[in-house]
């Protein structure tokens, strides 16, 4: 594999393939060019949908492929069990997609995915794009082409903005990965980072980050060790404290979490820090010199 | 993320076992006496408001007997406390204070666990006790606080005998409480030595309001505005500010790139509203109205359509236009999945559609100001 | 390892919500009558006893109505069913039977993991099932049988619609009775479907005797012998066998290996009694009077001292044979901590003591033929 | 090191050791040379028992030493929690000494430890001697002299009884194991028979394995694959089927677990077995050549 967690090789099955939101975003994954060998829908196996077959239970999609990566499009009160599933059949990257799941689910989520050493993305992200390979979530399949800029982000739609932006101005990506809005989620910043170091098909990161939490913190700590460079963008500038903007994880609490705090620590350790969205290209161009 | 009263969390506290004050909510002076009379003189008379620094605010007060308890209740009742009106008081017992500590347990986002805080050093804001004297344990999901923990707690506090088999006794309780009520944070402070007993004289509980859908029984404050309330009901994040622009986008991290955008510019957002990845058209509906609602100047509407179609937002916004009229300027900008098709209905509409962020955000503000 | 009667599994079964056939357990004929009334005919008679053949060894009966019921109660008390008293009877409800399943949760010792064992082959002893119609979970005692697990055994088991989430509510269930009640295996079979319903037609549980301190309104069969309860309550693991060579070591594995000595010299043990460990004077004395009180032709210690302490033993042994006096011959072996002062000890009462475990061994065999 | 788990530089901690068990096998263990640095009994701290510091608990314990092992002399109903304390404290080896401890808290005791890589030797066990360097557990001291036969049993004084024998016969040990009586334990023969093989010192194996459940069983696979020798001794030939002999997982039920058929899969994966534990010596010796 020359990218970092998916590539065009990986068979993915969706979770809820039979709802709405899975149906629309398989076919929406299946033009993009993902690997998508199946779905699973409990009481519903047997049927297609999105002519990919469906099955009951993970397992029973397991036994029939060879499964890398599942996508969750299943409402907040079963994600949990869903997730649980995925990670117990063995598969190895699992996309939770759905928002709104109680944090003392994500808690158990993620501490089951500890145990069996597997790659969660979200939950409440858009998902992860290994551009022009595969994408696994639900961003829009236009803007997203083959480069050498890698894009880590808490947030989703903000991150089709500045992916938009960059793919307008030549810079294709390596792999675009959302972590999620979530107060907890499976990857942080620095995960991601680590792989992006390390990836030959990367050149440069554009970490786009909010206010609320240390997660920007902690990453600048890593990116003042990191040999390629970094551009940031950190949204909630405006934001006054105390209140949850959207994200259950943007909130700027006794003075923690502040946009000035996380500019500070970036700026640091090295890294570009783009006032307006827009401006992101132009530092990436800049810093690759 | 929703919070407890303080009587409300003292409740929820009893009900698990972990002693608090004899003592009752009120609403009136006559009822503050007799509670007064009930649990014995002296009493404590503290305002139910969500604030932490009601001490310093004047909202708690001490009487001596059910008398003077009626007159204090009367003077806090219908005034305010730190910008909050008081409209509940809790009347309960004065404890015998001989040493104050601290307990909490939360989340720990960056560490992926719950994580239990405690201090010997309780009574005061815990921000504001050096960190050598704040204990931070991580809880492992799969084991909660077992004997041995609670053992390690005490002694890292400094306790034994009587007292450490007190908050041996406590903590998991504590910890029960944090993980079947889907609490974001359960604190105590201080947790008051009396005696060879340990009692919670305060209680601040915030529960995850993703779980609200599974807490069905357990009461809570609703802080929300009615627009915030209408908003959540739709399954839209609605924060309400105090400019003249409304915003509407899809995700939120783009609103509030917006929201940055338009201050950059020199712009007043009137509000945060995230519609959502995936809102339908009806939903979309909803959200301008309220945004309505608010007599905005200007509304800009931002869409980058990814679960979201920029078709179906474009037909709402047509049909709100068409059914009910719009009497402000609205800017949009369009794109992402289904992107031709939803300019297409809006030019059908009489608005032309903007293509890049800050082009439509300057647009905005550059009619707020006319 | 403690066994339940079926009624009592189904008792059980009853209070966490698994559906049991309506019926009652009786201890005479008219009663079996007044059920078979009260439930309505046909109904099932079966013998309470501990034994999987009940049915092949004449034990369950049918009745069309109260009269038969009394008639075929009053043949089953007070016979023998596979060698067991009938003292008790359940009478309950004949289920309609449209096909048999089996479900177990035991413990595998290998995986240090329960395990859940189903079969839509149920209805036989799971033993004679063949392999590829068992289906072996291992279950990770962090998660339990969470909703996804149970939905792909319902699968795995060919089950859809109203049965699958009948089997989906039960499997958690069961294992909540594993889990909570301490329990060695939770066994139903068969499983019977009748039209959309799952009924536990049969209940075997075993409890975990170590755990029978928390489990105490737990009700259970004691199937030990009287020496076998005596020696279980002074911590002594006691087996009754049929020989006339009473043997005491200490350590289940040496006990073992002692009667394996005697039986290779063609002599014939008459128990295995494991003093344990750490055994002290006090309990050593005790075996003693329970290996006495079987009336064997020869007693042999043999004693490898590690907790346990020489002394200890020849000292309780002395006090024993003063007392009381021991009316057939002994035989010991003794080495290990403190071995010296055992041996004088025991010199001091005339015996002497063997070293070597064989030669004790034959020199029992010997005297026991004598 | 070049022993097999433990060794002279091995540090010790007793839970319990305030007990009448736990203080005289803590001499015990000091007269053998056992490095035993603390002890733990809650509520008791600040003293000294069997001349070493008594501390609260084990992280007040593992706070003022380096502890390499733990070993428990504690009550049955509070075994669970002392062994989750030490392997919570991050101690790499924990012996559970300790008997007739609910099978279901052996469970969770495994789960833990093997969430944390620890090694578990018991419950039910006499503990573990390297010879001449360093005893963990309760076997008396006199019998076990350094040498090159690994001994691995599931008993514990018919074990002593096999070490007393190969001593008197001039065959010292590497290092002895009690896996422990009970059905759920934390290691198997197999877990054990592994480091032997790799162990430079020790030359050949001796295996004490009992009737019930299949450990011996699993074992002969992996014995016709290891190229040191093994000499085993089962106990329990004439023990009658469906009655408990002592041990929790000395039980022969529906045909399973019978001498029979471990001396069986033994004898054909290439072990010798003795028919009675006195001809291990020379079997041994055989197997040396």
């Amino acid at each position: 594999m020359v990218a970092i967690i998916i590539d065009e090789k990986t068979n993915v099955i969706v979770q809820g393939v039979t709802g709405n939101q899975g149906l629309f975003h398989t076919r929406q994954m299946l033009a993009y060019g993902t690997r998508v060998v199946g779905g699973v829908s409990p009481g519903k196996g047997g049927r297609e949908a999105a002519g990919v077959p469906v099955y009951d239970t993970v397992n029973a999609a397991v036994e029939a492929h060879q499964v890398d990566a599942s996508v969750l499009f299943i409402p907040a009160p079963f994600a949990k069990d869903a997730a649980l599933e995925a990670i117990d059949a063995g598969i190895k990257v699992v996309v939770i997609v759905t928002e709104h799941i109680p944090v003392h689910d994500e808690l158990e989520i993620v501490a089951f995915a500890r145990r069996r050493g597997t790659i969660v993305i979200g939950p409440n992200t858009f998902g992860i794009v290994s551009s022009g390979r595969c994408k696994i979530g639900i961003p829009p399949n236009q803007f997203f082409v083959p480069g050498h800029i890698g894009v880590v982000a808490r947030s989703g739609t903000l991150t089709y903005e500045i992916v938009g932006n960059l793919t307008a101005n030549g810079l294709g990506q390596s792999t675009v990965i959302g972590l999620g809005g979530d107060r907890v989620v499976g990857l942080s910043f620095v995960d991601v980072l680590e792989k992006f170091e390390k990836d030959p098909e990367t050149r440069a990161v554009v970490l786009v980050g909010e206010i609320g939490g240390n997660a920007e913190e902690d990453a600048a700590r890593f990116i003042k060790k990191m040999r390629k460079p970094v551009v940031a963008y950190i949204a909630g500038k405006s934001a006054p404290p105390g209140k949850r903007m959207g994200h259950a994880g943007a909130i700027i609490e006794r003075g923690k979490g502040t946009f000035e705090g996380k500019v500070q620590a970036l700026t640091a350790a090295g890294a570009r820090v783009a006032v307006l969205p827009f401006e992101v290209p132009a530092l990436i161009k800049e810093a690759l010199g | 993320m929703v919070k407890l009263f303080e009587y409300m969390g003292k409740e929820l506290f009893a009900r698990y076992g972990v002693p608090v004050p004899a003592g009752k909510m009120v609403t009136g002076a006559d009822e503050a006496a007799a509670v007064a009379a009930e649990t014995g003189a002296p009493v404590v008379i503290k305002s139910q408001i969500l604030s932490g620094k009601r001490g310093k605010g004047g909202g708690i007060k001490f009487a001596d007997n059910p008398a003077e308890a009626r007159e204090q209740a009367g003077g806090l009742l219908g005034t305010s406390v730190q910008g909050l009106p008081v409209e509940m008081l809790l009347v309960e017992e004065k404890l015998q204070i001989d040493h104050e500590f601290y307990l909490a347990i939360t989340i720990d986002g960056a560490a992926k666990r719950p994580v239990l805080i405690a201090s010997a050093q309780g009574g005061m804001d815990i921000e504001d006790v050096p960190a050598e004297y704040i204990i931070k344990e991580h809880i492992d999901i799969y084991l909660g606080i077992q004997p041995y923990l609670a053992r390690d707690i005490s002694r890292r506090l400094g306790l034994s005998g009587q007292l450490a088999r007190e908050m041996q006794r406590l903590l998991p309780l504590l910890y029960r409480i944090f993980r079947e009520k889907d609490a974001e944070l359960v604190e105590i402070n201080p947790l008051v030595q009396s005696g060879e007993k340990l009692v919670a004289a305060d209680a601040k509980v915030t529960i995850d309001d993703d779980a609200l859908y599974r807490q069905k029984d357990l009461p809570y404050v609703d802080e929300r505005t009615p627009a915030e309330r209408q908003a959540h009901a739709l399954g839209l994040s609605y924060v309400q500010l105090d400019g003249n622009i409304a915003v509407m986008a899809n995700g939120a991290g783009i609103t509030m790139g917006t929201l940055d955008i338009i201050q950059h510019y020199g712009g007043r957002p009137a509000n945060f509203l995230d519609a959502g990845g995936g809102t339908g058209m009806e939903a979309t509906a909803k959200a301008l109205e309220i945004l309505l609602s608010t007599n905005p100047r200007v509304i800009l509407i931002n869409i980058f359509g990814g679960i979201t179609r920029c078709d179906d937002v474009a037909a709402a916004f047509a049909k709100v236009k068409q059914e009910r009229g719009i009497p402000v300027p609205v800017v949009i900008r369009l794109v992402g999945t289904n992107e031709e098709e939803g300019v297409r209905i809006l030019r059908d509409n009489g608005i032309e559609a903007y293509q890049v962020m800050h082009e439509a955000a300057a647009k905005a503000v550059e009619l707020a100001r006319s």
